[in-house]
């Protein structure tokens, strides 16, 4: 009999063996290895979403049925013996409850579209089984993630998906900046990982257990559930283990570890540096990977760990804060950004922030819904702007695209949908998810007016730099030649010297005057193949009615509530619907307000809102707004400066004085005294096996009489 | 009484063949005093009822292992022939001396002297314990440990043609 | 009367000729076969015991003991054959790449 | 034929090994002159030549006056053989082909028991219970004698041939072991008295009723082995033993016009003639091996009157006779085959079909349910609860 443990394992499993086909896909089925493994390797991920729907629709009658403290499901975690070492017992379980199999459908639904739509732009390059091998690994260890039932699990499933994220981020290893991109991904990663690490520790001995929900009742969450329960947030010291209660700091400390892992993971201040440079790789995995999935499993855990956090508020405020600020900063850099992943990686950053600002006022759900309509347009913008590059033959770069609209119209069509949706436009599933959020900061006590306040700016920047984008690209004066674009494929094998950033390469631009060619007969730029394009269409869908639906209906709400309850704890002083006009006037304020700009752009020369004359002269003043935010608040600049030179410092050290000082001292010296006594000994070295041999007999010999004389003694 | 004489006769064989490939400088005669040895030895197998581990030792051991010996030794001799040449020094005589000192000690240490046969065991009885039928049904029998050891022999076996084979390939 | 202590005594002796001669010969071939001779010994006191004791797993040991050495001496001779190729000779003495 | 237990207070059981030992000498040693006669006859006959015609009446002494010519030749010994091997070898594989026979069951005899019970006793020398093995052992020993006979001569067509001989005689031999334990496995025993027994139920397994037709086909050719095992075996086996006796079409061991004569290159007058007699005798044992695993051994071919008149020892000397006259009939029609085609056929050719027909009669032989035991030992495996409970270590520290 198929039980929901065993199907929610198939969700897993499915991608794993996808994984296992396409890292031998080569080996087995040789020349025609591409085509098998583009049918394979969508194929498990939305098998993987199929058996996610199934459990999903027998569960949710369940899930009704448990509304009670953690909502678990009792009885559908597998658990198998995993770790059996000593005192410690961890098993290898699933935890199948509304908020895993939200994740899992996001998961496998959205990553199953941009599978598909990755069939279409990998098509060319000769390493697609790779990639897709990357692909599905990275689905199964977010699955992991997010359907593992303790945190050891998830911690597994965490480091995977890093793991996948740096092959991914460096697919193209051959230039040497993806690989740059890619270690710095990883590394900043390791820094959260720790901090993971450490909660986790932490948590162990603290809770004794590592599973959020046993049998007997003693799981993290069921405690930390079992203390919301009975104190409310005001008796703090509410969560005992073993009758003795455990101290806020206690809890606190834990939660700001496991939030310092939900930083590097999601991208927050002060581990946001790699998101932006991740862009390097594929564009199918910006958006599944560095928008959609893995860089959302920072607010996954956060929600999934909601009970323990509503007993720590200090932890919330600080999720709160960094939430805010990370949107503030990443929505500013957006601004002025000009590669088109580039402004939508910030865009991620800013909304990431958004999702920790819902968690850190306490309202979960709105995080989670926020998640889930964030992934759904994010993906759509950034499989569109794939879309885009493709057209452009590889180019990313925003200045040199430009009358789009009319060649590619449907690609046109499905951005502008992402865009209007993300920018907040009123009836379209971000407006929704962004006005909860808002909804529920200004209701927090006490800063509300604050967080409500910055939260607006945020969304005014969002609406301005997304419409930038789609008039830069789409709308101003066509800033190259049609017909003799450079090819920039990003495959390992071309030449890549003429990389999109190099101005010299459009050298025709100036000769021939800035306007498209129409007269070569055939034009480069064209619409992507249907592969590309459906899955856009499905998610422009999703995008448009998601949202009312959800809300409308409240049935995201109703299903999450029994893991993610509302926390909010005060009041707003608007009315929800006064909220929607509000957050809808400024998305509309800021869409208006880049339409006037840009359209002005449209006819100024290169498309740009300043000549570049004024450009250079900003750039050459480092504290000007334009220059700082170009180079992203210098951030990069510090980090290098800071922990660089300090630590080049600190290694110069170690190397002058500990290494060669006292290390190699000590070494050396007893080299010496080795290396006389070898001097004494080497005569009895012969080379002459059976020389040893003989000595192995002596010894053996001296064993024997040893025994013999024991035996003797023995019987006296 | 067939069997004491026997027993003396093989034993005095098999010690004089086995000192015989130790003392001579012919590889070849070495190899066939071994043959002998090992010919003895199946014998002494016989002697012990254990008649399948006889034919097996005569099978394995006299008829392939020595062969191949045999092969090996042809095969070196033809390319150098001076290539096997014995040249003396004083190793052999401290060799010898410790390998006695060695016998010595085994036998002072009475445990090879004090076991006398049969130990509460009676000849009919272990008799059909030699066969090739109780040997396999022993080999074979899931109560018994020797399943999984079988099989990783095959393994071994297997292995060991091989790397038998990548070593002795010409060209690599 | 052959007791089993006969056997032991024969199997020891077997043994240290054969470990005499793994140290005194300088060809190889002939330490290995002074190896198998080794083998053999060993073998014979199994069987031995195995008798004495009534029991079967002597002749088990020995079966395996077979196979290993047949499996020991594919390989060994393989190397063997592989030394002379790349030196011209097989002399013990003469191979002392260990000598530092 | 019933045989009592005593005649004049002889126990007559225990001397048949005796009796066997010298019929089965005397009668080797008398027909290996009548064979070379034979096998010359035949193949003037298939050659349409006229054969041995001079000494004697119809050539028959021929063989004879051969033996006297090699008695009487002068033996010479190359200067830088190694004498002793060079003497030993020629020795060795005559014992090796002489020994081999120990084993053949020649009948099966009847015996009234003093207590009036009927025991049957095969007329063999050695009725021992590893009797398959003992013949395989015996063949791998058979490569020694070849072997040093061509390494002692210090002669390089000597080597090369008996080094030849020796791969050749390796190769097949696994072939040849698998065909046997394909029988092996369906008798259940390894005893070659009891083979022969285990052929003379009805075929195919058809069960027993008791008719006159049961009767007739019971130990009939049906039953034997050739078939019973799928002909498969019984092919391989013959390929393998004609390769096993270095007879042609597998005679490149000593083939002219390459190696002069082979491993025997060197040997002159009756060290040459043990090896021609070995030669010779062991196609007889080989011959005698297939009659007895493959060809029913001494039962007759069908299980009536006219048949089952004839001693089962003459049958089974028929079978021997048609077994030298197959050698002789493949000499004279098949050329000699390259020495890399022969490799090929024994090791990728019978080999893996060896394999192959093992695995599937093992199938089968699963299918049929455990072989009947042929042995007289408990079906129970002595476990460790029935050992004798000793202490080895109580024992070594008295």
């Amino acid at each position: 009999m198929l039980s929901t443990s065993n199907l929610a394992m198939w969700i897993i499993l499915l991608p794993f063996l996808g994984f296992l086909h396409n890292a031998f896909a080569g080996l087995i089925w040789k020349k025609n290895a591409k085509k098998v493994v583009s049918y394979v390797a969508p194929g498990v991920v939305l098998l993987a979403f199929g058996v996610a729907l199934m459990v999903v629709m027998t569960e949710l009658p369940n899930a009704h049925d448990h509304r009670l403290i953690g909502a678990l499901i009792p009885g559908t975690s597998a658990a198998t013996p995993w770790i059996n070492l000593g005192g410690m017992r961890i098993n290898f379980e699933l935890l199948v409850d509304p908020l895993s199999l939200l994740m899992a459908m996001i998961v496998t639904g959205v990553g199953g579209l941009i599978h598909v739509y990755a069939t279409g732009y990998m098509a060319e390059d000769p390493e697609q089984p790779r990639f897709f091998t990357y692909f599905n690994l990275f689905i199964t260890m977010m699955l992991i993630l997010v359907l593992g039932g303790n945190f050891l699990l998830m911690f597994v499933g965490w480091e995977g998906v890093g793991t996948c994220s740096y092959l991914l981020i460096s697919f193209s290893y051959k230039q040497s900046e993806n690989a740059k991109a890619g270690n710095k991904a990883f590394i900043v990663n390791r820094v959260g990982d720790l901090g993971f690490a450490l909660g986790m520790m932490l948590i162990w001995s603290v809770f004794g257990t590592l599973s959020y929900f046993t049998n007997d009742g003693k799981g993290v969450l069921q405690l930390a559930g079992a203390g919301h329960a009975e104190g409310a947030h005001t008796a703090l010291h509410a969560i005992s283990v073993m009758g003795t209660p455990v101290s806020v700091a206690v809890l606190t400390t834990i939660c700001v570890l496991l939030f310092v892992g939900a930083m590097g993971k999601s991208a927050q201040i002060p581990l946001w540096v790699w998101l932006p440079d991740a862009m390097a790789g594929p564009t199918p995995v910006s958006a599944l990977i560095h928008a959609a999935t893995m860089v959302t499993s920072g607010i996954v855990m956060v929600t999934r760990c909601s009970w323990l956090f509503s007993q720590a508020p200090q932890a919330m405020q600080l999720v709160g804060y960094i939430g805010l600020a990370t949107a503030f900063v990443g929505a500013t850099i957006g601004l002025v950004q000009n590669d088109i992943k580039r402004v939508l990686a910030f865009s991620t950053v800013s909304q990431l922030g958004y999702m920790f600002l819902a968690c850190g006022v306490g309202n979960y759900t709105a995080g989670m819904f926020h998640v889930t309509t964030h992934a759904i347009f994010k993906a759509l913008l950034f499989l569109g702007s794939g879309a885009v590059i493709h057209s452009m033959l590889g180019e990313q770069d925003m200045r040199k695209m430009g009358g789009l609209r009319k060649k590619i119209f449907k690609t046109w069509l499905v951005m502008w949908v992402g865009t209007y949706a993300i920018a907040g436009v009123p009836g379209l599933s971000g407006f929704f998810s962004k006005d909860e959020i808002l909804h529920s900061a200004l209701s927090s006590p006490g800063n509300g007016m604050f967080l409500y306040g910055v939260g607006l700016a945020i969304a005014f920047m969002t609406a301005f730099y997304m419409n930038r984008l789609m008039h830069k690209t789409f709308g101003v004066t066509a800033q190259f030649v049609d017909g003799e674009l450079p090819h920039q494929h990003h495959s390992n094998f071309d030449d890549h010297d003429a990389h999109g950033h190099d101005d010299h390469a459009h050298g025709h631009d100036d000769a021939q005057g800035v306007g498209v060619v129409e007269g070569h007969g055939h034009s480069q730029v064209h619409e992507s193949p249907a592969s590309m394009m459906i899955p856009l269409y499905v998610l422009a869908a999703l995008s448009v009615v998601f949202g009312a639906w959800a809300k409308m209906t409240g049935a995201f709400e109703k299903f999450l509530e029994p893991v993610a309850p509302h926390m909010v704890h005060g009041e707003a002083p608007i009315t929800e619907s006064m909220g929607y006009i509000i957050s809808a006037c400024v998305a509309i304020a800021g869409l208006t307000l880049a339409h006037v700009l840009y359209r002005q752009a449209k006819v100024m020369e290169r498309g740009q809102l300043y000549p570049a004359e004024t450009k250079t002269r900003w750039e050459k003043n480092p504290l000007h707004p334009y220059t700082f935010l170009l180079n992203k608040w210098w951030w990069d600049v510090i980090y290098n400066g800071i922990f660089l030179k300090i630590g080049g410092i600190f290694a110069i050290l170690l190397w002058k004085v500990v290494d060669a000082g006292i290390i190699n001292g000590t070494i050396e010296g007893l080299g010496w005294i080795v290396g006389g006594f070898s001097r004494l000994f080497r005569k009895l070295q012969t080379g002459y096996v059976r020389n040893y041999a003989l000595a192995m007999l002596l010894g053996v010999l001296v064993l024997v009489l040893g025994v013999l004389g024991s035996w003797t003694i023995a019987a006296k | 009484m067939a069997t004491v004489i026997a027993f003396w006769v093989l034993a005095i064989l098999s010690v004089v063949a086995s000192i015989a490939m130790v003392v001579t400088k012919n590889p070849v005669r070495s190899a066939l005093a071994l043959v002998g040895t090992f010919i003895c030895v199946a014998a002494f197998y016989i002697l012990l009822s254990a008649q399948f581990i006889a034919a097996v030792q005569v099978i394995v051991y006299a008829g392939a292992i020595m062969v191949l010996f045999l092969f090996v030794i042809m095969l070196l001799n033809l390319g150098s022939p001076g290539a096997l040449r014995e040249r003396g020094s004083l190793q052999p005589i401290i060799a010898t001396g410790l390998g006695i000192c060695f016998l010595i000690a085994l036998l002072l240490s009475g445990s090879l002297l004090s076991l006398p046969l049969p130990a509460g065991v009676r000849p009919a009885e272990y008799e059909p314990l030699g066969t090739v039928r109780a040997i396999g049904i022993n080999l074979y029998d899931p109560n018994q440990p020797w399943l999984f050891p079988f099989e990783a022999t095959s393994i071994l076996l297997l292995v060991a043609v091989i790397g038998a084979i990548i070593m002795a390939k010409r060209k690599v | 009367m052959i007791t089993t202590s006969h056997y032991l005594v024969l199997s020891a002796i077997l043994f240290t000729i054969g470990v005499i001669g793994v140290l005194v010969k300088r060809n190889p071939i002939v330490i290995f076969m002074c190896v198998e001779l080794m083998l053999n010994a060993a073998n014979l006191s199994f069987i031995a015991l195995g008798r004495h004791f009534g029991q079967v797993n002597g002749q088990m040991y020995v079966i395996f003991a077979l196979a290993v050495a047949a499996a020991e001496v594919s390989v060994g001779l393989g190397i063997i054959v592989a030394i002379f190729r790349s030196k011209e000779t097989i002399n013990v003495d003469e191979v002392n790449l260990m000598k530092s | 034929m019933i045989f009592p237990e005593f005649v004049g207070g002889v126990h007559l059981p225990s001397l048949i090994p005796y009796i066997a030992l010298a019929g089965m000498v005397g009668f080797i040693l008398t027909i290996l002159p009548g064979l070379i006669w034979i096998e010359r006859v035949v193949i003037a006959l298939m050659q349409d030549r006229s054969g041995p015609n001079r000494v004697g009446p119809r050539g028959l002494l021929q063989s004879t006056a051969d033996v006297v010519k090699l008695f009487f030749k002068e033996d010479m010994i190359p200067q830088s053989a190694d004498i002793k091997i060079y003497y030993l070898a020629p020795f060795l594989t005559v014992m090796c082909a002489f020994s081999a026979g120990a084993v053949l069951p020649l009948q099966t005899l009847t015996f009234r028991l003093a207590n009036g019970d009927l025991q049957t006793f095969p007329l063999t020398v050695g009725d021992v219970n590893i009797g398959v093995l003992y013949i395989l052992a015996i063949s791998s020993l058979q490569v020694y004698g070849i072997v040093l006979a061509g390494w002692s001569s210090n002669n390089k067509y000597s080597l090369l041939g008996g080094l030849r001989a020796s791969a050749q005689l390796i190769s097949y031999e696994l072939s040849m072991g698998l065909a046997i334990l394909c029988v092996v496995m369906f008798a259940g025993t390894c005893q070659l008295d009891k083979i022969v027994d285990a052929q003379s139920g009805l075929p195919f397994g058809i069960p027993d009723g008791h008719t006159f037709i049961h009767e007739i086909f019971k130990g009939s050719i049906f039953s034997w082995f050739w078939l019973g095992t799928g002909i498969v075996p019984v092919i391989i086996y013959t390929i393998a033993m004609i390769a096993e006796t270095n007879r042609s079409p597998f005679d490149l061991p000593e083939a002219e016009s390459e190696l002069i004569a082979g491993f025997h290159t060197e040997y002159s007058s009756m060290k040459f003639a043990m090896f021609f007699t070995a030669e010779y005798v062991s196609m007889l044992i080989v011959s005698g091996l297939n009659a007895a695993l493959f060809w029913g051994g001494s039962l007759p071919p069908l299980n009536v009157l006219p048949f089952t008149l004839i001693p089962g020892f003459l049958w089974f000397i028929i079978k021997v006779m048609g077994g030298i006259f197959f050698f002789t009939w493949l000499r004279a029609t098949y050329p000699r085959l390259r020495y890399d085609a022969l490799m090929n056929l024994g090791w990728k050719r019978m080999l893996p079909l060896g394999l192959v027909w093992l695995f599937l009669l093992a199938v089968v032989s699963l299918g049929r349910g455990p072989a009947k035991s042929a042995d007289n030992i408990p079906e129970k495996p002595v476990t460790a609860s029935q050992q004798v409970q000793t202490n080895p270590n109580a024992v070594a520290h008295r």
